[in-house]
Formats: C-alpha cells, sequence, structure tokens
C-alpha cells in the first residue's frame, strides 16, 4: 500500500486518529464478515452482493461516496467484541454491517446498540437481533431463523403430514428453526413426535437416521447448513429414507449445496425467502449483472448483501449521508418498500424484513419456486420494545 | 428400540468406530513413536480430502481416471510431503522441547489452511463414490446402507490387520518399536534413526491423507473439516494408549458406540459423553487401555 | 549392640507371577554400612525403591526410627529421617549447587503457604545446605549450576541432596556407578566420615569398594537372600561364590 | 554478569508496566480496547505459564476456567441494575477455583500427554454445559448489561477507569506470581517441574503442591475471564472452546517459557502478529488470508528462537557479537 495509509495506520495504533468526518468526507462502511473458516464463502457472497449494489449507485449513498473498511469476524464468537469494536471505535465507521455467525451477530448487535453506530445485518437469524436487542438503529436484510420454518410449518400440514419429526444442530440458530416450524406446524393440526438433535458440528448422522426410520414419521424436518447439510442430504438417501419419509427444510439446505450433494438434493422441497427462476424484473436484471461482475452465480447470500446496501441508501437518502439523524433514518427505512431481487419487502417496526416465504423445490443446481408458502410473513419478534 | 434397529444402530456404531480409527492411525503413529504431538494432522486428513477432491478431474484427463488412480497418486504425493515435512520443519526439533514441536504444528495448521482457501477456495464439494461401491443394501423394512461405508470398513480393518503386522512381524515394524523406546539404543544398534523418523513422518502423514482421501464420498469436502477431527483423534489415541494400535482399535470403536449410543438415548448429553469417557477410563487407567512399554 | 534405625522384615514384592523380591529381612543400624550386592534383577534396586517408599510392598513390614513405616508415603518417610540417592542422577541442572542442596534441605520446614517470603532468606534450609556441602566437600562449587559438573562432582551432589534433609537412614543405590579410581576414593572417604551418625544402605557393583567400606554384606539372588554376614565371612561362604562371585 | 542480567529484565518489565500506564495518554480509544483485551490474554497466560512454564503441568484445558469467570460473572448480575464488585469479583474467581479444585483433584492422577487429554476433556465438559443447555443462553452465550461498580467509586462503563482496572490486575498478577515462584512454594514447584521424583524422596508430597498450584491458576483464569466479561459486556460458550486453550499455549511458548514475562511478551506478540497481517491497509485484498502470514511467522520462531522471545535478545548478541557461549542454565531467579 502507500505510504499515506500506513501513515495513517501507524496513527490510528498510536492513537492520534480521532479526526472526524465532515460530509464531504467518504462515508465509511466497516464490513465484519466471515474471511476465514466454515463459512468464508458466504461471507464473500455477501460482500460481493453488497459491492453490486454501491456500484450501481455509482459507488456514492446518500450523496456520499463510499470507502470500505473490512475485518475478518473468524465466525468466532469470543473475538467479535474486538472485532467490532475495531470498526466502531478504530476505524469510526459510519455504518457497520456484518454478519454471518449468529453468536457473532449478537455481540454486534450490542455494540451497535450502545454506540449508536448503524448495524445493517445481511444473514445472521438470531431472533434475538430483531427481538430483545431490537434497537432504531439496528436492521437487517435477510430472515429471522423462525421465517422459514414457520412457512415451511404450513406447507408439511397442507401437504396432510401429521405425525413429523426435526433434526437439527444443537444450536440457537437450529432451535430457532425447529420453533418456527412447530409453531406453523401444530398451528395447522400437526404434531412433532421427536425433535432430534446434534452437537454442532457433528456431522455423524448415521444413528439418528435409524432413529428417524425407527419412528417412521410421515415426514422430516431438518436445518442445516453449508457441509453439515451436503452430508446429511446425502446420507437420507443413502439411508434409503428419502424415498419412503418426505425431506423437508429450511432453505440453506439446498442452497449452494447441490452440486456438492451431487444429484442427492433432487426434488427436495424448501421454504426460504429467496429461489431460482423469480418472475420478477428486478431478479433478473440482478442475476444478470452478478453473473458479470463477478462470473458467478447468485444465490440467497448475494440477495442479501444486496439488500443489505439498499437499506443504507434508502435510510443514507432520507437524511443526505448524515448518519448522525439516526430517528429520520429509521422513519424512512421503515416506510420504504424495497424491490428486491427476491420480491417486494418491507422491514417490521423490529426491523427484520416482512417477506414471502416461497416454497423450492430443487431441480439440478437450481431451486426453482413452485408456490409462495406464506405471504408477507413478519417474525414474532418477542421482547421487541418497538413491537 | 426392538431389535432390527438396535443390530443397526450397532452395525452404525461399528462403522462410525472404524472411521475413527482409520482416522486416528496416523496420529497415533506419528505420537507414539516420535513423540510429537501433532496438531497439524487434522490438517493431513484435510489436505487428503481436497485431493480426493481436486486430482479427480486432473487424473481423470491424464490417465482416464478411475478413483483408485486418484488414491495412489494422492498417496504418492502425500509421503512426499510428509517426507519433505519431516526434513523442512521437524529434523532440527526433536533435541527440544516437546511443546516446541505444539508450536510448529500450529503454524502448519493456519498454513495449511490459508494455502487450501488460496488453492481450491471456500466452497463445500461432494466426491462421488466410485461407481461400482455407489449402491445401496436394504436394511429393515425402509431403511438402505451404502455399500461405500461397508467398502470403508473392510479397507480399515485390513488397514489395521496390515499395521499389527508390520508391527508385530517385520524388522522395519521392529526398529520402528525400539525407536519409539529407546533412541539412543536404536543408534548404538546402528540404525539411522534419521531416516527412520523421516519415514515414519511420512508414513503417518500418508495415513492421514489416506483416510482423508478415502472418507470424502462420504464426509463431503469442507474448510475447517481438518480441525474437527483432530481432537476426536486425539481422544481415541489417548483412550487407547499411546502408541498402540491394538489399543486405538478398541478406543475408536468403543467411541463409535458411546457416540451412536449417546446421540439416541440421551441427546441433551450427546456432545459430552465422548468427553465423560475419557476422563473416566483415564482416571481409572491413568495411561490408557493398552499401555505400550 | 548399636540402635537399629530402619527394619525391614519379610519383604516380598511380585508383579504379576514373578517375584522380585522374596521374604527379604534386613536391619540397619547407626555406625554401619549395610551392602546389598547381587547380580543385575537380583531385586536390590526394588528393595530400595520399598525401603524408601516408592510403592509399597506386597507382603513384609517396615519399621523406621521404631515406627510402624510400611504405609507411609516416601515424602514422610523423608521427613523423618530417611534419605535416598539414585542411580540415575536427580539433580536439578538448572539451579546452582547450592540450590539444590537449599531446596532438599526446605523439606524439613515447609511453609508454603507463607508465598509472600523469598526461598532463599529462610535460615533453616541454608544452614542445612551449606552443612550439606560443607560434608559432601562441594563448598567450593557451590556457585556452579548444577548441569555445569563433572560426573563425579554430580553423584557428590547427589548424596548432598539426601545429606541436605539432616537424615538418619541413607539409602544408596550405586552411588560409585560411572566413577574414575580418584572420585571413588573420594566418595569412600565420604561415606566413611557418613557413617558414624547414620546407618548407610549400600547398593554397589564395585567389589572391591563394597569390601573396603562394608561392615556388613548381604546378597540377594534372584530376589532372595542367599548370604548376609560380615564380609569376611561372605567372602569364603560358599553359596556366595557358586551363586555370585563364582559366576563372574 | 547474573546480576545485570537480572536488573535487566527487571528493567524490561518496569518499563513495559510503565509504558501501559502512560498509553492510555496517546491511545485512540480502539487502542485502548485492544489492549485491555491483550492485558487480560496476558494474565490468563500467565495463570497458564504458572502451571506448564513453573510446574511443568501442561494444561489444555484454561479457557474453562477463564469461561467459568466470565459466566458466573454474568450469571450473577442482577439483570436490571448493576452488580457490586466486591462480591462479583471474589464469586467468579472462587467458582473457578472450585472448578479447578475438582479439575486438579482428579486429573493431576495422570501424567504428561494424559494429563493434557484429561484437562482437555474436563473443559469440553464446561464448554458442552454451556453450549448445550439453556443454562447460559445457550449457544448466543448472554449479555451482560450492567458493569459491576464498587459505590460510585469506580465506573467501569468508562475505557480508562476499565483500562486501569485491568492494568493493576495485569501488575498485581504478576508480582504476585514473581512473589510466590521465588518463595517456598514455587520453589518446591520449580523442582516438581524438573524431577518430582527427587522432590518427594526429600520429603515433599508433590500431589498437594500440585493442586495447589492448579488452583491458584485457576483462580487467575477466572480472575481474568471476570475481566473480559466486564469488558465485553458479553460472553458466550466459544470463551471455553479448546482454540482458546491452544492459543494460550502458543502464546506463552512463542514468549518463551518458564519466564513470566515471556507470557506477557506472548500475549502481546500474538495477538500484534494477528492484527498485523489482518490489517488490509499493509498487505490489501491478502490480507483475507492473514493465516498465511502469521503461521509462517510462528514457524519462524520455532526455527530461530528456541527459547521464545524471551530469548530474543541472546540470539541478537550472539549475531552482534559473535558466538560468544552464554550459561546454558537457566536463571534461577524469575
Amino acid at each position: 500500500m502507500n505510504l499515506f495509509k500506513t501513515t495513517v495506520i501507524a496513527a490510528a495504533i498510536l492513537g492520534f486518529s480521532s479526526l472526524s468526518y465532515a460530509e464531504d468526507k467518504p462515508l465509511k462502511v466497516g464490513l465484519m464478515l466471515p474471511a476465514t473458516g466454515t463459512f468464508a464463502a458466504l461471507g464473500t457472497a455477501i460482500e460481493n452482493g453488497f459491492k453490486l449494489y454501491t456500484k450501481e449507485q455509482g459507488d456514492k449513498l446518500g450523496g456520499r461516496a463510499i470507502e470500505f473498511v473490512k475485518v475478518d469476524d473468524e465466525s468466532d464468537p469470543a473475538k467479535a467484541t474486538d472485532n467490532v469494536n475495531k470498526l466502531i471505535k478504530g476505524e469510526n465507521v459510519d455504518i457497520l454491517v456484518g454478519t454471518v455467525h449468529s453468536g457473532v451477530a449478537m455481540a454486534m448487535a450490542k455494540a451497535a446498540k450502545e454506540s449508536g453506530t448503524i448495524l445493517i445485518v445481511p444473514n445472521a437469524g438470531a431472533q434475538a437481533v430483531t427481538g430483545p436487542m431490537c434497537s432504531p438503529n439496528i436492521f437487517r436484510s435477510s430472515f429471522s431463523n423462525w421465517q422459514p420454518g414457520y412457512a415451511m410449518g404450513e406447507v408439511v400440514a397442507q401437504k396432510g403430514h401429521k405425525k413429523v419429526v426435526t433434526i437439527t444442530w444443537k444450536y440457537a440458530a437450529g432451535d430457532e428453526s425447529v420453533q418456527g416450524f412447530k409453531d406453523g406446524f401444530s398451528k395447522s393440526g400437526g404434531e412433532v413426535i421427536k425433535e432430534l438433535n446434534l452437537p454442532f458440528p457433528n456431522v455423524e448422522f448415521q444413528a439418528l437416521l435409524t432413529e428417524i426410520a425407527s419412528l417412521k414419521p410421515d415426514a422430516v424436518y431438518t436445518f442445516f447448513a453449508g457441509g453439515g447439510a451436503v452430508k446429511f442430504v446425502k446420507d437420507y438417501k443413502a439411508a434409503g429414507l428419502k424415498d419412503s419419509i418426505p425431506l423437508y427444510g429450511a432453505g440453506f439446505l439446498t442452497d449452494g449445496t447441490l452440486e456438492a450433494q451431487g444429484g442427492d438434493g433432487e426434488g427436495l422441497l424448501t421454504t426460504l425467502h429467496y429461489a431460482d427462476q423469480l418472475d420478477n424484473a428486478k431478479d433478473k436484471a440482478f442475476r444478470t449483472a452478478y453473473n458479470e461482475a463477478y462470473k458467478l452465480p447468485p444465490d440467497v447470500y448475494a440477495v442479501q448483501g444486496y439488500d443489505a446496501a439498499q437499506i443504507l441508501k434508502v435510510g443514507l437518502d432520507a437524511v443526505q449521508g448524515d448518519v448522525s439523524k439516526k430517528a429520520e433514518f429509521a422513519a424512512a427505512v421503515e416506510a420504504a418498500k424495497f424491490d428486491s431481487p427476491r420480491g417486494e419487502f418491507t422491514l417490521s417496526k423490529a426491523h427484520n424484513p416482512v417477506q414471502d416465504i416461497y416454497l423450492r423445490e430443487a431441480k439440478g443446481k437450481e431451486n426453482p419456486v413452485i408456490s409462495v408458502a406464506t405471504k408477507a410473513l413478519a417474525d414474532p419478534a418477542k421482547g421487541c420494545a418497538a413491537n | 428400540m426392538d431389535l432390527s434397529i438396535f443390530l443397526i444402530q450397532c452395525l452404525n456404531a461399528l462403522q462410525y468406530g472404524l472411521l475413527l480409527f482409520l482416522v486416528a492411525m496416523g496420529l497415533t503413529l506419528i505420537f507414539g513413536i516420535m513423540g510429537v504431538i501433532n496438531l497439524a494432522h487434522g490438517s493431513f486428513y484435510m489436505i487428503g480430502a481436497y485431493m480426493a477432491y481436486a486430482l479427480s478431474p486432473i487424473v481423470a484427463h491424464a490417465f482416464g481416471g478411475g478413483f483408485f488412480s486418484v488414491l495412489v497418486i494422492g498417496l504418492i504425493l502425500a509421503v512426499i510431503l510428509g517426507y519433505f515435512l519431516e526434513w523442512a520443519f521437524f529434523s532440527f526439533l526433536y533435541d527440544r522441547d516437546h511443546l516446541q514441536q505444539v508450536l510448529m504444528t500450529y503454524g502448519l495448521i493456519l498454513v495449511f489452511e490459508e494455502l487450501r482457501s488460496l488453492l481450491v477456495g471456500d466452497d463445500v464439494h461432494g466426491v462421488a463414490a466410485p461407481e461400482f461401491l455407489a449402491g445401496t443394501i436394504p436394511l429393515g423394512d425402509i431403511m438402505t446402507y451404502p455399500v461405500y461405508r461397508l467398502f470403508i470398513s473392510a479397507v480399515c480393518l485390513l488397514l489395521a490387520l496390515g499395521m499389527y503386522y508390520v508391527f508385530t512381524r517385520t524388522r522395519l515394524g521392529m526398529m520402528i518399536r525400539a525407536g519409539s523406546t529407546n533412541r539412543e539404543m536404536v543408534q548404538s544398534l546402528g540404525i539411522d534413526i534419521k531416516l527412520l523418523y523421516r519415514i515414519v513422518f511420512a508414513a503417518g502423514v500418508a495415513l492421514a491423507a489416506f483416510a482423508g482421501m478415502i472418507s470424502a464420498p462420504v464426509s463431503t469436502v469442507y474448510p475447517g473439516m481438518g480441525s474437527q477431527v483432530l481432537i476426536i483423534c486425539f481422544v481415541v489415541v489417548v483412550i487407547g494408549g499411546i502408541g498402540s494400535i491394538r489399543g486405538a482399535f478398541l478406543a475408536a470403536l468403543l467411541i463409535g458406540f458411546v457416540d451412536t449410543f449417546g446421540k439416541v438415548l440421551l441427546p441433551e448429553a450427546a456432545g459430552v459423553l465422548v468427553y465423560v469417557l475419557m476422563a473416566l477410563i483415564l482416571l481409572w487407567k491413568p495411561d490408557g487401555l493398552f499401555k505400550t512399554s | 549392640m548399636a540402635e537399629t534405625l530402619l527394619r525391614g522384615s519379610d519383604i516380598t514384592q511380585r508383579w504379576g507371577g514373578l517375584v522380585a523380591v522374596n521374604a527379604v529381612s534386613i536391619e540397619l543400624e547407626r555406625g554401619s554400612v549395610h551392602a546389598v550386592i547381587g547380580t543385575n534383577g537380583a531385586g536390590k534396586s526394588t528393595l530400595i525403591n520399598i525401603l524408601s517408599g516408592e510403592f509399597p510392598p506386597t507382603e513384609g513390614k517396615i519399621e523406621l526410627l521404631g515406627q510402624e513405616a510400611t504405609h507411609w508415603s516416601q515424602a514422610k518417610r523423608a521427613r523423618q529421617g530417611l534419605g535416598r540417592s539414585y542411580q540415575r542422577n536427580t539433580i536439578f541442572p538448572d539451579f546452582t549447587v547450592f540450590e539444590n542442596c537449599r531446596l532438599a534441605a526446605q523439606a524439613q520446614v515447609q511453609r508454603p503457604w507463607v508465598w509472600w517470603n523469598n526461598a532463599q532468606k529462610c535460615k533453616h534450609s541454608v544452614t542445612a545446605a551449606n552443612h550439606a556441602l560443607e560434608l559432601a566437600g562441594l563448598m567450593s562449587v557451590k556457585e556452579r549450576f548444577a548441569g555445569l559438573l563433572s560426573h563425579g562432582q554430580k553423584r557428590q551432589l547427589e548424596i548432598a541432596m539426601c545429606l541436605a534433609i539432616q537424615p538418619k537412614v541413607l539409602l544408596l543405590d550405586e552411588p560409585l556407578a560411572g566413577m574414575g579410581a580418584e572420585e571413588t576414593d573420594r566418595m569412600l572417604e565420604l561415606l566413611a566420615s557418613l557413617k558414624r551418625d547414620h546407618a548407610i544402605l549400600l547398593v554397589e557393583h564395585d567389589m572391591d569398594a563394597v569390601f573396603r567400606i562394608a561392615d556388613r554384606i548381604t546378597v540377594m539372588v534372584n530376589g532372595s537372600v542367599i548370604a548376609s554376614d560380615t564380609p569376611d565371612q561372605i567372602r569364603v561362604n560358599a553359596d556366595v561364590q557358586t551363586a555370585y562371585l563364582g559366576g563372574h | 554478569m547474573m546480576d545485570k542480567f537480572f536488573s535487566g529484565k527487571l528493567l524490561f518489565v518496569g518499563l513495559l508496566f510503565a509504558g501501559l500506564a502512560l498509553y492510555p495518554l496517546v491511545a485512540s480509544s480502539y487502542g485502548l480496547d485492544l489492549v485491555s483485551k491483550i492485558m487480560i490474554y496476558a494474565i490468563l497466560a500467565m495463570s497458564l505459564e504458572l502451571l506448564v512454564g513453573s510446574t511443568g503441568l501442561v494444561c489444555f484445558g484454561q479457557a474453562a476456567f477463564f469461561g467459568i469467570g466470565a459466566y458466573i460473572a454474568v450469571m450473577l448480575s442482577p439483570e436490571s441494575e448493576s452488580g457490586h464488585l466486591l462480591w462479583l469479583l471474589p464469586a467468579a474467581i472462587l467458582a473457578a477455583a472450585v472448578y479447578a479444585l475438582f479439575v486438579g483433584a482428579l486429573s493431576l492422577r495422570t501424567k504428561g500427554v494424559y494429563f493434557i487429554m484429561v484437562t482437555l476433556a474436563f473443559a469440553q465438559m464446561a464448554y458442552y454445559v454451556v453450549h448445550d443447555t439453556k443454562l447460559g443462553g445457550g449457544t448466543d452465550g448472554i449479555y451482560l448489561y450492567f458493569k459491576p461498580t464498587l459505590g460510585s467509586i469506580l465506573d467501569l462503563n468508562h475505557p480508562q477507569v476499565l483500562y486501569f482496572f485491568t492494568w493493576v490486575f495485569l501488575v498485581w498478577t504478576f508480582i504476585f506470581l514473581a512473589i510466590l515462584l521465588g518463595s517456598h512454594f514455587g520453589r518446591v514447584l520449580a523442582g516438581i517441574r524438573i524431577n518430582e521424583q527427587r522432590m518427594r524422596a526429600s520429603g515433599f508430597s508433590t500431589y498437594p503442591y500440585k493442586l495447589a498450584a492448579f488452583v491458584t491458576s485457576g483462580g487467575i483464569a477466572g480472575l481474568a475471564g471476570f475481566l473480559f466479561a466486564v469488558k465485553d459486556g458479553f460472553v458466550n460458550p466459544e470463551m471455553m472452546s479448546w482454540h482458546l486453550s491452544g492459543a494460550l499455549l502458543i502464546m506463552i511458548i512463542l514468549g518463551g517459557l518458564g519466564h513470566l514475562r515471556g507470557a506477557i511478551i506472548g500475549a502481546f506478540a500474538f495477538v500484534f502478529l494477528q492484527e498485523f497481517f489482518k490489517s488490509s491497509d499493509i498487505f490489501g485484498a491478502f490480507a483475507k488470508h492473514w493465516q498465511l502470514g502469521l503461521g509462517f511467522t510462528i514457524i519462524a520462531c520455532v526455527a530461530v528462537l528456541p527459547k521464545g522471545l524471551v530469548g530474543l535478545p541472546e540470539v541478537l548478541r550472539k549475531r552482534l557479537y559473535g558466538g560468544r557461549p552464554s550459561s546454558d542454565a537457566q536463571i534461577v531467579l524469575k
């Protein structure tokens, strides 16, 4: 890098960098995303999506040029507070964007709440972020773990299944997703006869698959992502269960994992706030642009990144780039309708997307939409004072 | 749990145990004989799995493919890697404090993880099992069992027997065993201990990589997979008694059973059971199940 | 009759089916050197380990200074006045010679809870260490690091560390191993001077040395005592000659 | 020669502490935060150094005591007001020490690598208890909404106050351990590290000594955990994961085993190296692959610094003035 930047760093370490940025200074956006570890690929997709949108806006939001500062959060909650402080206190960022891991997002939410920095969460579905931790300056462009689960609960009930077994990792995201499923499913008269868990991130499923076979439920609901999702789907097929006991899941089961699942995921039904072959112009344009920019097909994470930037733009436009006007920023965002590749969505009072959840069926390497499972679904946002 | 389900669970436990043994074998070799606490063992496993993924198109292009040619080429590369690593990073460490080796292997973990990210990327990948092993056999009324898993179990058993034979019946095995108990003595017998160590290390790396390659079709290939198996491997080796092939074998099966039935019968405590088992065994037998003298 | 400081009666040690020590009885008296000789694997080291408390015997009884001590820990025996040296040096190479002895002497006045006092200021251990070094003739190298001593000096230090705990009984496991003639002479002189106040058990392979210094010799073969007598009697004992000396 | 060497070390530590005390005068708020964190790690690393470097007990589960201290601090704090420092701090230390007593009493029956693994096992147990149960908020962790207070004297919400609060404990821990290691107790630990057999033969019952060291170490780790919880206001099961236990071992080995200041140096070096390689201003887009640089640096350290960073001056001296043989022996006074 150049000498100037190095000097700035040195100054920052020594502590002479408490310069405040005037309005014509670039807007500092802190990207706190995983660059290493299991979620590294997700972090990249989110960043790509975010930058695609800002590029479309001529690298300016709310009249201010944008400068990115990146921190690798390693998906490690034990380091999360320090990493987020590095952005808030060390780099004095105006906006905070992150992250994938729920535990890390929890730490970010706390730091953002205390410092008042605007935070946009582009993935982590922890309910607390828009629940007990909800705050005028915290927004989420993705989903809450509860949402896809709830929608799938309704779908599975409609299919006529009465007794269902759920299986997930024993961690917050899994618990919340299963809770959503139970809410949706039992409302329609279904019964979850057993909730199976295995320690995160253990991927030895055979024992639990055998247990499923012995319980003989009408269907199975599952929440897995990444490597665990690949292995679960393959093992489920190999155990011969796929043909006898239908498998349903939150969308991450087949998102970005179909290729690795090597055909074993074919035909799986999942619910998510995004799908392939959505019939809307925005999505088509987004896909073309993303493909051109990164030589990759976009995924749901890229959409979430893209929409995080959209949320930011709406807020910043309303305050002409002055991030200190938090109330106006929030009011504008709450009032806005976002034209997202996923379809139109709004933000609830707790700042979680109120969005359509799609039912998708895995075909080849894609998850084309079948129908809208639940229209304009809002997270109950338990514990949020604004709700 | 009726009888047929119970039997299937036993099969699951056995199969998982054998898989653990396969992965832990290389560790017990390096750990038991050279006394090196090799934190990078998981990385070698990861390297193996990624080789199974990344080499197959290359091999397919050059030799017309085949799972087994990938396996052979991967093994050769792993031996070369192990040989090189011992020469470059470990050969000067034996006289030093053991904890220095820990630091070294920790550094290697970081390096390998990033090289993986640079070379292959951070995506999750599946590896196809060879065609003729891809089928399943029916089990009970609605379950089936993948043939490839049975194949892995068979390979594990063969390897276990092979290792046992090498250790107890061959001259190399004798030298290795002697080298683990008394370095000076072996040296005074005119055996090149440096070469011996290099061979053992290379063999350990090759075993780990082999485990990664052969289990890639069932485990899938993903970032951070190495550190996941590392701790459980140490548990296997330590419960079994360091350096004992027999002990590692038994310990792996034990863990297989505890883990499998724990998940089903005591799901709340599934994560902690293995460690409770280890603590109990070591309190009962402070040197593991089979202490090598 | 001199005072018996350590008495082992009918000590037996079995390892599985193997009998390492078979019903051995031994008495150590103040003012005498009692040597135990025998071939490798005769059970000498096992015996010394049992007497010093490394592990309890399978059967038998041990009395230390008139007290039943069979189930005392090694540390307790040491505190009561039993010092032992090892075949392989157990000195602390990173410490000075003085500190080696001082640390050993500290065992007599353990006050671990006084964490604020520097150990070097502990009067008792400093005095005891100096005394031990004087006895062992190591005063001249007091401040040197123990790891840098010559082999003979290291063996002397090993003994000095035993003396630092002010023992009444000394169990010495091959103190002469690997020593040259001159070093051996010095060590024997040291042992002779210690004899007055201590009861000494000496396990040693150097026969000349043993016959020079021992007041009584016990001969062990395959874990059993085949003879126990004065050196002169042992020299002419027929059993010993066939079983041991003859086997040379 | 010896005296010079000794005072040189003392001077180094004195300057380090003085520098740390003056740092807030020039620090940015992030720098203050970062150094606070490193000081907490340094305390934690010293607690481990007491076991590994001073007693020869390689504990691979130090993170558990750290985590317990942190969790107790959060869980005992009232939900809607500040807890009292004089009750929360001792409680955190005590809880960690009690768990250390339990773990130590059992694990000290084993030796060597087996000891390493048993301590790991007990740490994993603690980890899974908070990870898999609702007790401490599960995998997402729990917040500390109000930092403990000491009446109105001490407001830990101010970063500077928190910084000095941590600094005081860092200095206290160092002095306490330095004195402890020079005392009867410490000398016995040193003896046990080198030759436990000789210590027993001299009349020391080594088990209680080791157990006492273990409990002391656990208590100090609990102190560090308390400070961490107060600083971040957020605790998560990952604080107890073996990754942290491993990183701590790396810190003290990197710094130089057998020296208290090595633990402090190691903590600083480890975190600074991470920050350095992560800096995108220096490495640009390659900062994403920061682990590569860190890994190679660690390997290089092993290769050229057998005694850790503490041995750096000696290595430099040799380079500069030629291979003058230096005493191979360790220094008695730490």
